[in-house]
């Protein structure tokens, strides 16, 4: 089967992820499609190692792994706040800000 | 240190003396500022007595390294034309504090503030003149117009704000164009082995007719609304209608004279090719201001814009003696500068004393003011003479000098020229009538004369006026050297007389 | 099967770093062990000494330069010293204000205006953790300019950044638009980051390295224009242009600067542009010099974006840190100017133009922090009306910043101005130094109608007043201001260390 | 050419003392007039020393000259501040210092009740300073300096009572006409030094033969221009009648004798550039003679005695102009009757002027009549006047006219025939109006009220001056014409070459009789119509006579053409700098601010749409790195 493949499927994972945080309203929902994004982006470390040869891209994809788990942490303290001062973890709410 | 360093530092001195004098000590600090200028203009005197006229070049040079990143020096030097300029301010300043003595009074911020900006304005103005590094020269020609910013809006007159804005963002708008401009010059010359700031250095580089038009832009319109030319004009008499009589004195008395000076010191020095390229269009536009100034100054119902419409004719002519580009319209143009310096000087400080008494600039609201405070009404009436530039006062010579030497080589620009002299006639003289003339206007009746400490100051003034309308030639053979090694390097030559005898 | 060496790393060239972390790992500690009467201090003598023996060491080693710190992933030269250099100043400076701990919340769990803060304002209690946060943030951001792999880049990108979304949402008052900032800074940030990393992969892809030198290499080695190299190149770039706030990717920038603490806002706009700015220059000018022809037109055209869109989106303003947000969008053009120039002039000027905007910046987000009313900042502009009466010297001061981010001759911003400039120019590439010049004519338009309505303005009848400010947030203004005319009257101090530092090791 | 150290002091005397007298202000009110007329008086016996001096010397040495300082040296253009005393500027020398002595004199009772009358003194030797200056000065650009003076002084003057609004009017537009005039002037300068690199006569005499015709006919009409303004000459005429706003005396010496008198002055020294040149010294004539016939119509409607004798100086200046026109020989005629007309001009006004002193300044001639009994003298001294400027021999204006009216006949062909007739013509209506205005005033039955007038003949003071003019107005044409004395006095200067007037067309006893043929005419049909004076002018008139009151429509004509649409082109230009000039930066401004609310809106607050707006940025940044790199 054609490595390749394992790209397009990484690129299409990340492209649902960036359009997931354009049109989800829920905070949680859009961190997630973060996730996929940094996940799609994963795949695609793991895929050019393979092609390359080398195991760089395998070692990025768990310095990955770990970074992601600590905006994890640090987006979900966030986010709780944001819902118990508000009741709502909608994006669209907190738009106080602008102009 | 020369010389010309030490007229710049004087002043600041005087500014850190007023600092740590109390808020509360007016009197004092009026007297050191007073007393600070008068030095000033004491050691200017000096320098006059030591410079050499007749030479061409640079005198009382200075150079020492500022920014060497950049080879920046703090390069000072003055020749002909920066002398009669700085002599021109110096003298200048110190009758602009005593004229406008309580000028400061009733301003935003308290006096102390007033004549500290007014003593570095005056270091930023002999520094401006005396620079020999481009890159000083733009330093201190946009750090200027901060104190003067402040200066119109603190202790101004009606929208003293908005005129005091437009002015600036107007002139460091130019001012970015000029950057541009610099910078420009600046990689070139680094393009044609080590890059330097000095003008003598610039003026000996080998730049290409395209590039020489853009950077000649750079600057011209940079100098174009600071002195100011048509279409470049309409921040000037906002600033001259709020500021107070001693601030338009210095802003169109000495200030707008960096305009005209930086058109000869760099872009005639630096761009020659360029300079011919643009000359007929500088042409048009200088004879544009002329007339338009003029008929704009003719409409005008506050006396302060009428003043500064007619600096605007003015200008053109000193623009149109520049790019005339003989030796008679060269040095008619730097000794129209001086000439309009003390001319307006009167104009404005005089004006100022009638609305002070009247306490409306509205031309209407004077009249009949011949009768009722005679000296004052005769220093305007003179003031304005020497603005229609009579025979007999200096800026007849150096108007008439502008137009013969135009005439040589541009005759219809020179016809044209002329017929700004009739405007003149017209607009003077109207207001003339409208002040001074007719029936006694009510509110006018019991107006108090000039006291002593005004007329001592007006005084000196038109004694310059008239004196070097007679006598000329002292300012003048300072000036010819100057003005000939300018025409020499821009390769243009007085044209022939056509019949030959 | 090869063997695995042990990682030979040189201490003493990451010691600086090292120390900022130790000194927040220690700051952990302290939130642990001590009583909360006692934290405050001691956690500020714990920042303020880690950052000054970071500096002092990076002082000692300021000579040095090697490529094998750590494995490669990291170089050490003369750019990235002085860069590592200006963070802590500035650091030092943003920690000053941050000293004052009035501005955060004091219990940030607590709901907004609930029994419980209440209660907590009246223990007079505070989340002292602010300063180790800082810390992590500084140890990011220096990691970020010196980092030459790009995992380790993106690594150093989140340690500077995650630290930085909490503090965003931290403020005392307002903190509805506070927590919505950190809220938005995250979502936004994370997003961003995502870009990075999917560039990072793409980049990989290409070179089969993560190392910039060998991407470097092989850019220069293969000059097709494969469409990895420039999928990730392009995808690199917004996360760096997210973090330096260029537009289009600016756009969190006024929601974040307006509901952050001001001091944190000062210590971001400040910092984080150092550093963001930092690992920018390496990337561009190291790792993908060779693939100029294909980033540096585009580039180009978001620099002059940048600059006019920042320019004039901040006319409008009302809001003071709205404004300066909008302001420090336009430096960001600035700056990019000078990644665009590609020469070492351009290194050195961005390097410069840094630190003048860096001291303007953080004096006048200090300033900010000191116009108050009984509920707090005032940040409305036309509450700032008048000031200039009432308080002559801070108004002063403030006027002084705003002259020196729009570079009036006299003041830093000037020359940085000037510096960058002649080095687009120098690299031929006038129509960006035209555009740039009638952004600055259209930027000056803003700060100069701030200064009029300080100066020239009637003053309103609802009061604010400048409250006095405490010792340190004193020293740190006087700081800032001394920088500001000193780097304006004369230069050459810092600018013949910007010669001799702006070198990239390749 | 000799050279002389003391000719400064004929300027430096009167404009010193008018400096004092402005200067020390009320302190000389007291003796400010006195000593004013001494002054006068020293410099009149200063030049008369001159004089003596200069015809004890003989051909060249005649001419002196006195070099004071170098004043402008600019590359080529080099102006010494230097004066020339020859025969032609003695001339007007005399007559500057004799006639101004006089009216100093009479001034002196003249103006006693005025409480300026200090000023008034200072502004005449500020004029007899200047004017002397004008025709002392070595070069073109000297003369202008005295040239603008005497403009100044009669701005001055015209509006020495500038309370009244219509008098400060009037001086505005004196000076304003007469800088119309400069420009021609200074124009000529520059056209001078263009051609020939320097502007003194000497130089340009020199450089004369050398120039293209063009050139020198542009010098001749602009030179031409300056002399129709400063001489009250078509078209620039029309501020001579509001002149007469100043006071009387002002009128005599500036006004009549003096000033107005300068262009032909102008005319006569530059003769080496209108010898050389046809077509202007065709222009010259023309406009003498449209200018001499103009004023005569104008003074035959005139009510207002100084409008009516101003009419007729801006006639007689006329004659003088149309005889430089006429060549070499024209020269000396035109100066002859520049000085004849100087005596009984003067004369005339100063009678004038003792007119209204006796009837409480009443100007116009129908509330006059029959005040020969009242001031018998003044009548006795006007009546000298009268016959001598419409030339009855042996009186001087017969000489001094006769001449340029022969003169101009002789100018030959049409031409010939135009001008003569032109001129006799123009002698007829001279005689009419000036007839009309004697009967007028002195004589018939008394047209104002016994209650009200009471008029009386005036002091000493004042008639004794205008016995002396009346005097010089019998003697001095004889005196200038027997033996051509005055032709031969100034062939020098102004006839260089010695040239002969065209052929006779015919004697000149039948030009004589021709003329004094219309003459009579003239007189019998004024005497024979104002028989009887109504009081009112009366309002059925012809068109003519309509058109002939108000200055044959010049004021009209410049109202329409130049004032008007000036003032609309100024409020149009205040407009369109408000509007367009201006318009154009704040429009700048009102597009950024309207672009920045617009940015604003993009600005909406939601993270969606920045994370959405990053996203297009996304795609728009791999699009064009794509684009750029294909």
């Amino acid at each position: 089967m054609d490595i390749s493949n394992y790209l397009y499927l990484s690129i299409i994972l990340f492209t649902i992820g960036a359009v997931g945080v354009v049109i989800r309203r829920n905070a949680i929902v859009v961190f997630m499609c973060v996730e996929l994004m940094l996940n799609a982006a994963n795949l695609a470390f793991v895929t050019f190692s393979r092609i390359n040869g080398n195991l760089d891209g395998q070692v990025a994809s768990f310095f990955t792994m770990v970074v992601a788990a600590c905006e994890v942490v640090v987006g979900l303290a966030i986010i709780v706040t944001i819902y118990r001062s508000r009741r709502s973890a909608s994006v669209d709410d907190a738009s106080l800000l602008k102009r | 240190m020369s010389i010309l360093t030490v007229l710049e530092l004087l002043p600041l001195l005087g500014t850190l003396v007023i600092a740590f004098l109390p808020k509360s000590a007016n009197r004092t600090i009026k007297q050191v500022a007073f007393v600070i200028s008068l030095v000033v203009a004491a050691v200017s005197g000096v320098m006059a007595y030591r410079f050499r006229s007749g030479t061409p070049g640079f005198q009382f040079v200075e150079s020492r390294p500022w920014i060497a990143a950049f080879h920046i020096n703090y390069a000072v030097g003055a020749d002909g034309i920066a002398l009669v300029l700085i002599l021109l301010t110096t003298i200048l300043v110190p009758i602009v504090i005593l004229a406008g003595w309580n000028e400061a009074e009733g301003g935003r911020w308290s006096v102390k503030t007033y004549y500290m900006l007014m003593l570095v304005l005056e270091t930023m103005m002999i520094g401006v003149f005396a620079a020999t590094d481009v890159f000083l020269f733009y330093v201190i020609f946009e750090a200027m117009l901060v104190p003067v910013y402040f200066l119109i809006g603190g202790y101004g007159r009606g929208e003293r704000a908005a005129a005091a804005l437009k002015f600036l963002l107007y002139s460091l708008f130019g001012g970015l164009l000029m950057l541009a401009a610099l910078i420009g010059t600046y990689i070139i010359s680094t393009n044609q082995g080590g890059g330097t700031f000095d003008i003598t250095k610039l003026s000996m580089l080998q730049i290409d007719k395209p590039t020489q038009n853009f950077l000649f832009l750079g600057f011209f319109i940079a100098f174009a609304i600071k002195a100011p030319l048509w279409p470049f004009h309409t921040w000037l008499p906002g600033a001259a209608k709020s500021a107070t009589g001693g601030t338009s004195v210095l802003l169109l008395g000495v200030l707008d004279k960096v305009g005209t000076y930086g058109m000869i010191r760099f872009c005639m020095t630096l761009f020659p090719d360029a300079t011919k390229t643009f000359t007929p269009v500088i042409i048009v536009l200088a004879i544009i201001s002329i007339l338009y100034g003029a008929f704009l100054a003719i409409g005008q119902k506050d006396i302060n814009s009428l003043i500064a419409f007619t600096s605007i004719s003015h200008f053109g002519f000193i623009t149109l003696g520049i790019f005339a580009m003989t030796s008679q319209g060269l040095s008619g143009a730097t000794f129209y500068m001086v000439n309009h310096g003390f001319s307006t000087a009167a104009l404005f400080l005089t004006a100022a004393w009638m609305v002070k008494r009247r306490g409306s600039s509205q031309i209407d609201d004077f009249g009949g003011l011949q009768r009722v405070t005679p000296v004052l009404a005769w220093s305007f009436f003179i003031a304005g003479l020497s603005a229609l530039a009579l025979p007999g006062l200096s800026s007849f010579v150096s108007e008439f000098l502008v137009l013969v030497g135009t005439f040589t080589r541009y005759p219809v620009a020179a016809i044209f020229g002329t017929l700004g002299i009739v405007l003149a006639a017209l607009y003077v003289l109207l207001a003339v009538q409208r002040s001074l003339h007719g029936e006694t206007k009510p509110g006018n009746e019991n107006m108090k004369d000039l006291n002593l400490r005004e007329k001592v100051t007006i005084a000196p003034v038109i004694a310059v006026l008239i004196f070097l309308g007679f006598y000329p030639k002292p300012v003048l053979n300072v000036i010819n050297p100057t003005s000939t090694a300018v025409m020499q390097h821009a390769g243009a030559s007085d044209p022939a007389v056509k019949a030959g005898k | 099967m090869s063997t695995l060496a042990t990682p030979i790393l040189n201490y003493a060239l990451l010691a600086p770093i090292l120390i900022v972390l130790g000194g927040a790992l220690l700051g952990v500690v302290v939130e642990a062990f001590v009583g909360k009467v006692y934290r405050a201090p001691i956690q500020l003598a714990i920042a303020l000494a880690s950052v000054v023996i970071a500096f002092i060491q990076l002082w000692r080693i300021r000579g040095e330069s090697s490529t094998s710190a750590a494995i490669a992933s990291v170089s050490i030269d003369g750019a990235g010293i002085f860069m590592q250099g200006t963070i802590l100043v500035l650091a030092f400076i943003g920690l000053l204000f941050i000293a004052d701990t009035d501005n955060f919340t004091a219990q940030a769990s607590a709901i907004p205006g609930s029994a419980e803060e209440g209660a907590s304002i009246a223990a007079g209690r505070q989340q002292t953790e602010i300063f180790p946060l800082t810390l992590f943030a500084i140890s990011g951001m220096m990691l970020f300019p010196i980092a030459t792999d790009l995992i380790t880049l993106f690594v150093a990108l989140e340690v500077l950044s995650l630290p930085l979304y909490l503090m965003a949402g931290l403020s005392r008052r307002r903190r509805l638009l506070s927590q919505e900032a950190a809220l938005k800074y995250f979502l936004l940030g994370a997003f961003s980051s995502a870009f990075f990393l999917m560039g990072a992969a793409f980049l990989y892809g290409y070179s089969g390295s993560l190392n910039l030198n060998d991407i470097a290499t092989a850019v220069s080695g293969s000059g097709d224009n494969s469409i990895f190299l420039l999928i990730g190149i392009a995808f690199l770039s917004v996360g760096l242009l997210f973090k330096v706030g260029a537009a289009p990717f600016h756009q969190w920038t006024p929601d974040v600067y307006q509901g952050a603490p001001t001091p944190i806002t000062g210590f971001m706009a400040a910092c984080t542009k150092v550093a963001a700015f930092g690992a920018t220059l390496r990337i561009f000018y190291v790792g993908l010099d060779a693939a100029q022809w294909s980033w540096r037109p585009v580039i180009t055209g978001i620099a002059m974006l940048t600059m006019i869109g920042g320019a004039i989106a901040a006319m409008a303003q009302r809001d003071i840190k709205r404004t300066l947000a909008y302001s420090s969008i336009t430096h960001a053009g600035f700056l990019l100017v000078g990644v665009v120039a590609l020469n070492k002039s351009g290194l050195s000027a961005s390097l410069f133009y840094l630190v003048a905007y860096g001291f303007a910046t953080l004096g006048a987000f200090g300033i900010i922090t000191l116009v108050r009313d009984s509920a707090g900042e005032v940040t409305d502009l036309n509450r700032w009306v008048g000031l200039g009466k009432r308080s002559p010297v801070v108004a002063t001061a403030f006027s002084f910043f705003l002259l020196s981010f729009g570079g009036v001759p006299l003041t830093a911003g000037f020359i940085g101005k000037f510096s960058i400039f002649s080095a687009a120019y120098e690299s031929g590439n006038i129509a960006i130094v035209v555009v740039g010049v009638l952004a600055s004519a259209i930027a000056l338009f803003f700060y100069l109608r701030v200064v009029l309505m300080l100066f020239f303005a009637e003053p309103k009848d609802d009061v604010v007043s400048v409250v006095i400010p405490s010792f340190f947030t004193r020293i740190a203004i006087t700081i800032c201001f001394a920088m500001t005319v000193v780097l304006g009257v004369y230069p050459s101090l810092v600018l013949n260390m910007t010669e001799t530092f702006g070198t990239f090791l390749r | 050419m000799t050279t002389s150290t003391h000719l400064v002091y004929l300027i430096a005397l009167p404009l010193v003392s008018a400096a004092l007298l402005l200067i020390l202000g009320r302190l000389a009110d007291k003796w400010g007039h006195l000593l004013a007329t001494l002054v006068s008086a020293s410099t009149f016996a200063f030049a008369a020393s001159e004089f003596f001096a200069m015809r004890s010397r003989s051909g060249a040495a005649r001419a002196t000259t006195q070099k004071l300082f170098d004043w402008i040296s600019v590359g080529t253009f080099k102006v010494d501040a230097a004066l020339l005393l020859d025969q032609l500027s003695i001339c007007f020398v005399l007559l500057i210092t004799g006639v101004g002595t006089l009216i100093h004199i009479y001034s002196i009772a003249y103006m006693s009740h005025d409480r300026d009358r200090r000023r008034f003194f200072a502004y005449l030797n500020l004029f007899i300073a200047a004017m002397l200056l004008l025709v002392l000065g070595n070069s073109y650009l000297n003369l202008y300096v005295g040239w603008e003076g005497v403009g100044l002084a009669s701005y001055l003057l015209i509006g020495f009572w500038n309370q009244k609004p219509a008098y400060a009017t009037a001086a505005k537009k004196a000076f304003v006409a007469n800088r119309v005039g400069d420009v021609g002037l200074s124009l000529a300068i520059m056209i001078a030094f263009a051609q020939f690199g320097t502007v003194s006569f000497a130089g340009v005499a020199a450089g004369a033969p050398h120039a293209s015709s063009a050139a020198l006919a542009a010098m001749g009409a602009m030179l031409l221009l300056a002399a129709a303004g400063k001489s009250a000459q078509f078209p620039l005429q029309s501020w001579l009648g509001d002149a007469m706003a100043g006071p009387t005396p002002v009128s005599a010496l500036i006004h009549a004798a003096t000033m107005v008198t300068a262009g032909v002055y102008l005319i006569t020294r530059s003769n080496f550039i209108f010898d050389a040149s046809s077509t202007a010294r065709l222009l010259v004539v023309i406009v003498g003679t449209i200018t001499l016939l103009f004023g005569a119509i104008i003074g035959t409607a005139k009510d207002d005695i100084k409008k009516a004798l101003a009419a007729s100086t801006m006639s007689q200046i006329g004659y003088m102009i149309l005889a430089t026109g006429l060549g070499p020989i024209g020269y000396a005629f035109a100066i002859m009757h520049l000085l004849t007309h100087g005596f009984f001009k003067a004369g005339m006004f100063l009678g004038a002027g003792s007119v209204m002193h006796g009837m409480n300044d009443e100007v116009n001639m129908r509330r006059f009549g029959g005040l020969n009994r009242f001031l018998p003298i003044t009548a006795i001294t006007f009546g000298f006047g009268y016959l001598a400027i419409i030339g009855v021999p042996p009186f001087a204006g017969f000489y001094s006219k006769d001449k340029i009216i022969e003169t101009a006949f002789n100018a030959g062909g049409t031409k010939g025939y135009i001008l003569g007739i032109c001129a006799l013509l123009g002698a007829g209506l001279t005689a009419f109006y000036m007839t009309r205005l004697i009967v007028m005033t002195f004589w018939g039955t008394p047209r104002w009220s016994r209650d009200e007038q009471h008029p009386h003949e005036s002091p000493a003071l004042m008639w004794v001056p205008m016995a002396i003019l009346a005097v010089g107005s019998v003697a001095s044409g004889f005196l200038f014409t027997s033996g051509n004395s005055m032709v031969h006095w100034l062939a020098p200067v102004v006839n260089p070459s010695g040239a002969e007037g065209g052929a006779e067309l015919m004697k000149p006893i039948v030009v004589s009789l021709l003329a004094l043929g219309v003459v009579v005419i003239g007189v019998a049909y004024a005497i024979f119509k104002y028989r009887t004076v109504p009081v009112e002018a009366p309002e059925k008139v012809t068109v003519f006579t309509r058109i002939a009151r108000r200055d044959l429509m010049q004021d009209a004509f410049n109202e329409a053409v130049l004032m008007r649409p000036g003032q609309k082109l100024t409020t149009g230009l205040v407009w369109a700098d408000y509007s367009f000039v201006d318009g154009l930066v704040r429009a700048v401004g009102f597009t950024l601010g309207t672009s920045s609310q617009a940015v604003r809106k993009i600005q909406n607050g939601y993270a969606r749409t920045y994370a959405l707006v990053m996203l297009v940025g996304v795609l728009a940044l791999v699009a064009t790195i794509w684009m750029v790199t294909l």
